[in-house]
């Protein structure tokens, strides 16, 4: 065409080509915009999760089949009662007319009571204003008693017809009551199976109408699915639990079960991820758990990012390299970028647990996480890093003030340069020779700082008096009572390490030190003092008084010196080196002096000011003083970073150096950490003094994996008050007083609340193991108890093994005293003495009940210090005592059922004769009259056995 | 392998050597006077703008980058969602800084053979506006809603951990149209910076009608009419905006240290930065008598330096090689044109005393804020 | 068959009383009906009715006028729609954005915004580009181009107040980094100086909470203010101006002679 | 008039035969794609997900609550009123079938009275005066495993429909 001619520029066809490229492009765009928009993730898995669904329905239909022969039977029985009513139906269908004209009638009369009592709604109101305003009150009245009246009159219609009604229908339902019996078997009978096949018609489209499975389908279509999803987000709102934007808290908002649909449903049990059931429903998601998922959420616990809706932006974190590889080809998965709270992987997933468990000493259900506060107790972490769980806690290293007079120089240098040598499993530390300090000039300077700091110790040291000699002991004679009096509550021998791994039962057997190579560490004369009183060398000691005697104490002394570790004696620790000595004196002052002052303050200090400058110097630097009472050090403040929250410190505050091995995540860096604590000073030049310190514990795997649980757990929370576990305050009493147990490690000897008492497995039998402690609160006095721990008093004769005398203060005893109270829910403090003066008749009963040929309790119990009849192993407290040791209510509880109580124990379930026992011909010979009067009565006569109980050893 | 290249990018790119490249560079490529002309054309600059030209550039560009993703600590940079924009960036202005050349080459050859410009159809040759103009720019919206919906669905938006003001990132860094004044920032005190030096910006650009008064050139692409002030405009634009950002988005890392494209950001990297004030010069280093105390003496080297900067150059200039500008415009409009232009050619000036001498600032007056 | 009968169905319509009600003019086929086309249409009045060649001609337009107007409709469509889901609060403004990606019907709106932000910033660079380079700037048309630098000016500062919204560590530190320069503002920030100068005895009147970025944030720090108010000017503040300065630009446009051209 | 056919006459034979193909395809695919923006536009203001209270919860045990009384602890917070009858609880909604005020509960002449437009239902929720249409809805009611009553407001029952006969509407104690 011209263009000219047409004023145009471009030629036509040109522009529409154009036009019709990028038109189809941009419809092409569009349609790509929604499907990308449409096409998600979760809604994958629901589509799956409802085929599954769908085939476990179908599953327990199958299941749910009845017998036929039943059912068969059933049917039969529908069937006659079906026909007898069409014998009736003549009889039914004229009741049914009858009922309509009655029916019509009373929706007459029932219309006009009810609009009439309207009315005389309104009747009344006018009254009342009239009688206020004081005029035509009469007219009212008057108005107001014709509609009464009237309103009476309906309703006495109304009523007629109603009971007219009622009349036809009871003979109705007497007619078809055979009927309708029959079919609610029947309906009995399919119960559950119709409830799974109405399910069914709901999710399996085969199922269903066909109207409905088009709806089936129209419903999840794109543009559609905002008229009546199927398929949609879950998301569950947690208010008093809330996530932390910086500058505000936000309810939680959890969208976990979009994908995760099986997690509250028992039947997919073992039903691949993400559909499978939670692993423990007894303590999680459902409503009868302890934590509902409705009120908690997921992500209070596991963390992540709860908004998420898909696999990376949940924030999932793999267990291990080998996981990660699968996630990312199976959900193209990577660690969520630009979110510091991903989710814990599964072996830290008991971290979440601490943030409202927090002031429990030992969380149920979470081992792991327990194990590792347990190792941070032990190992005292608190020490150096301020933890404000262990605020206050009192140094956990011995107490160095009097060591001169417990150790030679010589083996506090070989000790301290490393302490395994000495010990395979001890507490203590190894600082020196660690990946950062074990060059040669390293050593150099690190032997001269031992050698200072043990001058520095040695000098400050008070002294002890210790007696001159101790009486020669038996080592066989030691050997049998350590095993015996209970030394290994908190005590093991164990030469070489064993192939067990930790776990809190062993942290209980391992409380005290591993007593290997003592000769080698203490003299008699120290070993001896310190077990007879442990408080005598140091007074903060948290060692009990066993109260030896002499000879006792001289058996035992024998014994653990007789152990010796000559590997250990055989090496010789180095002579110190006087011009490294000064080298490190230097290099300290010159830290804060000019080099030449450094230089001359040097030269003019003598040998020993040297030693205790350096010694000084050094433990500062290493905080020994965190653990061992040092004199001089008494307020020196911790030296680690606090680890209160470090939980939530971002990642980037963590260095990890030169490390790139592993993937940059918290909790990587706290296992390599706690494997090697000096390894991010890999390929660092620094000056020794800002090298990494802190000390290698030779933690094992389970134990590195439980303390980094624990740190994953020291996390800030916003948590509301009432969702914390230890809201209340029962709990927090029981708390205060089971970590003063867990301190002194009770549990070694006892099991309390359901653990510990682990020395039974090396004192074999039960009964001659120390009792336990489960229902204390509810069983002992309290006022008897505090008398009891303050001196220890024998209950059961036969047992060994002794109660020892705890250096406690009145109020810690007092804490656990009201800790056993409240765990066991008996929570009064001061109690009317019960007695049994004045009960002769009970008392009698009683009496009769426990006399030989009936319970015959002395068979078992010391009777006011009268030894039992039977074997020694059988022999139970002397019950003398119990007036003054036990609850009279817990007394008749324990008789009534001991097993309850007490699984497992000796105590048989006293003879209590019921009205049957007694009604036989001649039964007086047998009982006496006042048995057989309250015979059947069991209440009445446990008491009377508990009375007599309390008689016993009364003049 | 190809190390020993990226070793020599990332030295070349230090912005030192980078931007005297530049500098060096753009005078011969849009060459202002004659003398440069003559280069320009000896260097055979001039193909640049021809088609192969082009195709050449174009191909370097893509060459490099599809190179530098394949590198992972500069391929991590260039696919941050936010730097995207910047990539496009470079590519168009590249392009249509070709094309208007392009153009303006061409049209400064039918000139110079007499004939009109390509946009001149003379006065009587129009068109309707209906259909073509209509239709081509809905063609064009239409183009450009595909090109939005395909990136939109292709790179999602980023967002980062939830505001925290106790913790701010490293390196922290401004929208990256505002990377070239962040840039600045490293140079200038914020007042300058961050307040006159925009404002200078906005106000010459709005004063250019005013000051270039050559009528020639208007309505069509033309380089030969234009040489001053398109070497002017292509240096402030290309120089002092586009390079500043791409510096600042792609080569400043953490604690705002330069990293070369190929560098991996490394927290740890140190680089000393002991920078020194021209006080400090004069009465420290050289004297050796210490800073007086009065500030007006202290900074009285400064001051001086700076007024002759801005109060002698511009007489001379005047009296001298200006003078012609100046009759044609007359003083006031003269002042403000030289005033500007020395402002901007104060930026790389002062940056190369810092990267020379480490001069911080050449008045330093904290008492008052005023530091220059 | 088809073929006559379409045509026939389109003329129908095209004579039909509804179309002409609307459009006045029939199929702009004949000259005068593509002038009226234009003439009649108060979108496409924006135009004159007939242009000198050159200007239809892309490589000389570039089209990136017409492209910054678009972006700028782009923008305001899908930040209409993004108001629907987006809070400006401490509480929910992160959460907010975060769920237009995990949850909320065509979240992808967000990045249409983003990304068309970047692209508009972009196309009116380069418009200036191109008006400098045809030397579009000279008389008549110096006053136009002023309040382009100024229309740049703005679409600056309106990328630059939505960059907050989304209350991200990215967002938040770009603007207290940015925000930090009006604080060296001569005389009107309290770091910048002259600042001191405006003190009465002891009493200083340009302070932390009294200077310009103080203004400009609610608050002496980026916080819920901050927040609060680049929303406002992000959606309504600026793009009013905006709005306004366009209408001159493209009315001046015409009026200076429609496009620039050789004289 | 006729000069414009004659000059579309002349102008048409050039474009009739090139109208259809690009051009048509063009505006097809033009117009759909606009139409599906504006489709999705409208899609867009159907949020996924609410933020509000859950619709089902649990109110305690059917021992906390009186016979024949009304429990209106959780008209506040879950619009629901708790009646307990001899036999059986159930769950009425507090709004108004007439036009969703909230009526209050009288306990002088035992009903719910609407102050809107004075409907007034009885205890049962049957509507009696007052231009209500229909009585009150019930709510799903049921046992939780730990014995605490559910409630689901998100299933409804409707008296005219005949589905307060159904086992999950009523309670039985």
């Amino acid at each position: 065409m011209d263009l000219k001619k047409e004023e145009r520029y471009y030629q036509p066809d040109e522009l529409h080509r154009w036009f019709g490229i990028s038109s189809v492009l941009f419809l092409a765009s569009i349609i790509i915009m929604f499907a990308n928009d449409y096409i998600r993730e979760w809604k994958g898995h629901q589509r799956a999760f409802r085929e599954a669904d769908v085939a476990l329905t179908r599953a327990n239909i199958e299941s749910a089949a009845v017998d036929d022969a039943v059912k068969t039977e059933l049917e039969a029985a529908v069937a006659t009662a079906e026909a007898q009513l069409a014998a009736d139906q003549s009889q039914l269908d004229e009741l049914d007319s009858l009922k309509t004209v009655a029916e019509g009638e009373f929706y007459w009369a029932n219309m006009n009571f009810m609009g009439t009592t309207a009315d005389l709604d309104e009747a009344r109101y006018l009254l009342e204003h009239g009688l206020t305003e004081r005029h035509g009150e009469m007219e009212a009245r008057k108005h107001f008693e014709e509609v009464t009246a009237k309103v009476k009159l309906f309703k006495l219609q109304s009523e007629g017809f109603q009971a007219e009604i009622d009349g036809y229908d009871a003979e109705t339902t007497t007619l078809q009551a055979r009927h309708k019996k029959a079919s609610s078997e029947m309906n009995e009978l399919l119960a559950d199976l119709s409830v799974f096949e109405r399910k069914l018609l709901l999710i399996d489209p085969e199922a269903m109408s066909m109207a409905n499975r088009v709806a089936n389908v129209m419903r999840d279509l794109p543009v559609l699915d905002f008229l009546a999803p199927s398929i949609k987000i879950q998301q569950i709102i947690v208010n008093d639990i809330r996530d932390d934007v910086n500058f505000a808290v936000v309810p939680k908002v959890d969208r976990c079960t979009s994908c995760h649909l099986g997690i509250d449903n028992t039947g997919f049990a073992d039903a691949p991820q993400p559909y499978t059931t939670h692993p423990n429903l007894d303590l999680f998601i459902i409503s009868a758990s302890s934590h509902p998922m409705n009120e908690f959420g997921c992500t209070s616990c596991h963390a992540g990012r709860g908004r998420g809706t898909s696999f990376t932006s949940a924030g999932h974190m793999p267990a291990d390299a080998e996981q990660a590889r699968e996630w990312e080809e199976k959900y193209d998965w990577e660690p969520l970028a630009f979110w510091e709270e991903k989710m814990f992987p599964a072996q830290y997933s008991e971290a979440g647990c601490l943030k409202c468990h927090a002031s429990e000493p030992t969380i149920r259900g979470a081992e792991k996480l327990t194990l590792g506060l347990t190792i941070m107790e032990k190992a005292s972490c608190f020490g150096c890093h301020q933890i404000d769980r262990f605020d206050d806690w009192d140094r956990r290293g011995p107490n160095l003030a009097l060591v001169s007079g417990k150790l030679t120089k010589e083996f506090a240098f070989k000790w301290i340069r490393n302490p395994r040598s000495f010990r395979h499993n001890t507490w203590m530390p190894a600082f020196f020779n660690q990946t950062n300090n074990s060059s040669a000039e390293d050593k150099r300077r690190t032997d001269t700082e031992i050698h200072a700091i043990v001058h520095y110790l040695f000098e400050n040291s008070g002294d002890v008096q210790l007696p001159s000699t101790v009486r020669s002991g038996s080592v066989s004679r030691g050997q049998a009572l350590f095993e015996s009096v209970g030394c290994q509550g908190c005590h093991v021998i164990e030469p070489e390490p064993l192939a067990i791994e930790t776990d809190l039962d062993r942290m209980f057997q391992r409380h005290g030190p591993n007593l290997i190579g003592m000769g080698s560490k203490a003299t008699p004369e120290w070993v001896y003092t310190w077990i007879r009183d442990p408080q005598f060398y140091n007074p903060d000691s948290r060692m009990p008084n066993l109260r030896l005697t002499s000879r006792e104490a001289a058996d035992i002394t024998a014994y653990l010196t007789g152990l010796t570790n000559d590997r250990f004696d055989g090496t010789a620790a180095p002579a110190l080196n006087e011009d490294a000595l000064a080298d490190v004196a230097f290099k300290w002052l010159v830290k804060n002096a000019s080099e030449v002052d450094a230089k001359s303050r040097v030269d003019e200090m003598d040998l020993n000011e040297q030693l205790l400058f350096v010694g000084k110097r050094s433990i500062l630097h290493y905080g020994c003083f965190s653990c061992h009472n040092i004199p001089g050090f008494e307020d020196s403040k911790p030296i680690g970073t606090p680890l209160t929250l470090e939980g939530s410190k971002p990642t980037h505050n963590l260095d990890f150096g030169s490390v790139h091995e592993i993937e940059h995540t918290n909790y990587n860096w706290f296992e390599a950490k706690l494997t090697n604590p000096r390894i991010f000073d890999r390929d660092k030049v620094k000056p020794y003094d800002e090298r990494l310190r802190m000390p290698n514990f030779n933690l094992s795997r389970t134990e590195v994996e439980a303390v980094t649980t624990a740190l994953l757990g020291l996390a800030k929370s916003n948590v509301h008050a009432d969702k914390m576990a230890d809201g209340k305050m029962d709990d927090l009493i029981i708390n205060r007083g089971m970590t003063i147990i867990k301190d002194y490690n009770c549990q070694g000897c006892h099991i309390i609340n359901g653990q510990g008492g682990q020395i039974v497995d090396i004192i074999g039998d039960p009964n001659l193991s120390p009792p336990n402690l489960n229902t204390q609160g509810a069983k002992a006095k309290s006022d008897w108890l505090y008398k009891f721990f303050k001196s220890p008093t024998t209950i059961r004769p036969n047992l060994a093994v002794r109660m020892p005398t705890f250096p406690l203060a009145d109020d810690q005893w007092n804490d656990i005293i009201r800790a056993f109270q409240f765990s066991a829910g008996a929570t009064t403090t001061f109690e009317t003495p019960h007695s049994s003066a004045g009960k002769t008749n009970s008392t009698f009963v009683g009496a009769y009940l426990a006399s030989k040929d009936m319970g015959d309790c002395a068979k078992c119990h010391v009777m006011a210090g009268k030894n039992p009849t039977n074997a020694r192993t059988d022999w139970a407290p002397d019950l003398a005592l119990a007036k003054d040791r036990l609850r009279p209510e817990w007394i008749v509880d324990w008789l009534r059922d001991p097993q309850a109580i007490m699984p497992g124990t000796k105590m048989p379930q006293p003879f209590i004769p019921s009205k049957a026992d007694v009604e036989f011909e001649g039964a007086e010979e047998y009982f006496p009259q006042a048995v057989i009067r309250m015979a059947g009565d069991d209440e009445a006569l446990l008491e009377s056995l508990r009375d007599y109980i309390y008689s016993v050893g009364e003049k | 392998m190809f190390d020993w290249l990226k070793e020599i990018i990332n030295l070349l790119s230090t912005p030192s050597i980078s931007f005297t490249l530049l500098a060096v560079i753009i005078p011969f490529v849009f060459p202002p006077t004659d003398w440069f002309e003559k280069w320009h054309r000896r260097l055979g600059l001039h193909h640049l703008w021809s088609i192969r030209g082009g195709w050449g550039l174009f191909g370097l560009i893509t060459a490099f980058l599809v190179f530098g993703f394949f590198d992972e600590n500069f391929g991590k940079i260039l696919s941050k969602p936010d730097n995207v924009p910047i990539m496009m960036l470079i590519y168009f202005v590249f392009f249509f800084v070709w094309l208007s050349m392009h153009s303006a080459y061409a049209n400064d050859a039918r000139l110079a053979r007499g004939e009109k410009v390509e946009e001149d159809y003379g006065p009587d040759e129009k068109v309707l506006v209906w259909p073509d103009l209509v239709y081509i720019e809905l063609t064009a919206l239409v183009l450009m809603t595909v090109f939005l919906i395909i990136w939109s669905v292709g790179l999602p938006a980023p967002l980062e951990e939830p505001a925290n003001p106790s913790l701010s990132p490293n390196p922290a860094k401004a929208p990256w149209y505002f990377l070239g004044l962040q840039e600045m920032l490293v140079y200038f005190d914020p007042w300058l910076a961050g307040v006159i030096f925009p404002t200078f910006i906005i106000v010459g650009l709005m004063a250019l009608p005013y000051i270039d008064d050559n009528p020639k050139a208007s309505g069509y692409y033309s380089f030969a009419n234009r040489r001053v002030s398109i070497f002017i405009f292509m240096f402030g634009f290309l120089a002092l905006w586009i390079f500043l950002i791409v510096v600042g988005t792609f080569f400043r890392g953490p604690n705002w240290n330069f990293f070369g494209p190929f560098e991996e950001w490394s927290i740890a990297k140190v680089v000393p930065l002991t920078n020194v004030n021209l006080s400090e010069y004069v009465w420290v280093k050289l004297l050796r008598i210490g800073l007086p105390s009065h500030w007006l003496v202290r900074e009285s080297v400064g001051i001086i330096m700076l007024l002759l900067y801005f109060g002698v150059i511009p007489v001379v200039l005047a009296r001298g090689k200006l003078r012609g500008l100046v009759e044609r415009l007359g003083p006031t409009s003269y002042a403000l044109i030289i005033f500007l232009a020395l402002a901007m050619v104060f930026l790389p000036i002062k940056m190369y005393l810092r990267w020379t001498i480490n001069l911080k600032y050449i008045i330093a007056i904290p008492e008052a804020f005023f530091n220059i | 068959m088809a073929e006559n009968k379409k045509p026939g169905f389109v003329d129908s319509v095209a004579k039909s009383q509804i179309w002409k009600s609307i459009f006045r003019t029939g199929i702009p086929v004949t000259r005068r009906q593509r002038m009226m086309g234009v003439l009649n249409n108060v979108f496409l009045h924006l135009h004159p009715v007939k242009l000198p060649k050159h200007a239809v001609k892309l490589k000389y337009t570039w089209c990136m006028g017409g492209l910054s107007f678009f972006l700028f409709l782009v923008l305001t469509i899908s930040g209409i729609l993004l108001m629907f889901y987006y809070r400006p609060t401490v509480e929910y403004a992160y959460t907010d954005i975060m769920d237009l990606s995990e949850q909320v019907p065509l979240g992808i709106m967000r990045e249409i915004h983003r990304w068309g932000a970047h692209a508009m910033v972009i196309a009116v660079w380069l418009h200036m580009f191109r008006v400098f380079m045809t030397g579009s700037y000279k008389p008549p048309r110096e006053f136009n181009w002023a309040v382009g630098v100024i229309l740049l000016t703005l679409t600056l500062l309106l990328s630059f107040t939505g960059y907050l919204l989304p209350w991200d560590q990215l967002a938040i530190w770009a603007i207290t980094v940015g925000s930090n320069m009006a604080r060296a503002t001569p005389f009107l920030g309290h770091e910048g100086p002259g600042a001191s100068l405006l003190a009465i005895g002891d009493v200083n009147f340009v302070t932390m909470s009294s200077d310009i970025r103080f203004a400009l944030l609610g608050g002496r720090f980026v916080g819920e203010g901050a927040l609060l108010r680049f929303y406002v000017l992000h959606c309504v503040g600026l793009p009013f101006i905006v709005a306004i300065l366009m209408a001159v630009h493209f009315w001046r446009v015409r009026k200076d002679g429609g496009i620039s051209g050789p004289v | 008039m006729n000069i414009e056919q004659e000059e579309s006459g002349a102008a048409s034979p050039i474009k009739r035969r090139r109208f259809f193909s690009w051009l048509t395809i063009g505006w097809i695919s033009f117009s759909a794609a606009a139409g599906g923006f504006l489709t999705m536009i409208i899609r867009f203001l159907f949020p996924n997900v609410l933020f509000e209270p859950p619709q089902s919860f649990k109110v305690g045990f059917p021992g906390d609550f009186q016979i024949n009384e009304v429990d209106e602890r959780f008209k506040q917070s879950q619009a629901v009123w708790i009646v307990r009858t001899n036999d059986g609880i159930y769950a009425l909604s507090t709004v108004c079938t007439h036009l969703g005020c909230t009526p209050n509960w009288l306990i002088t002449d035992s009903k719910f009275k609407c102050p809107c437009h004075g409907s007034g239902f009885r205890k049962s929720g049957i509507n009696f005066e007052g231009p209500a249409p229909r009585p009150l809805e019930r709510y799903k009611i049921t046992l939780a495993e730990d014995g605490q009553i559910i409630i689901d407001k998100s299933v409804k029952f409707q008296y005219e429909k005949g589905q307060w006969d159904s086992p999950e509407a009523f309670l039985t104690v």
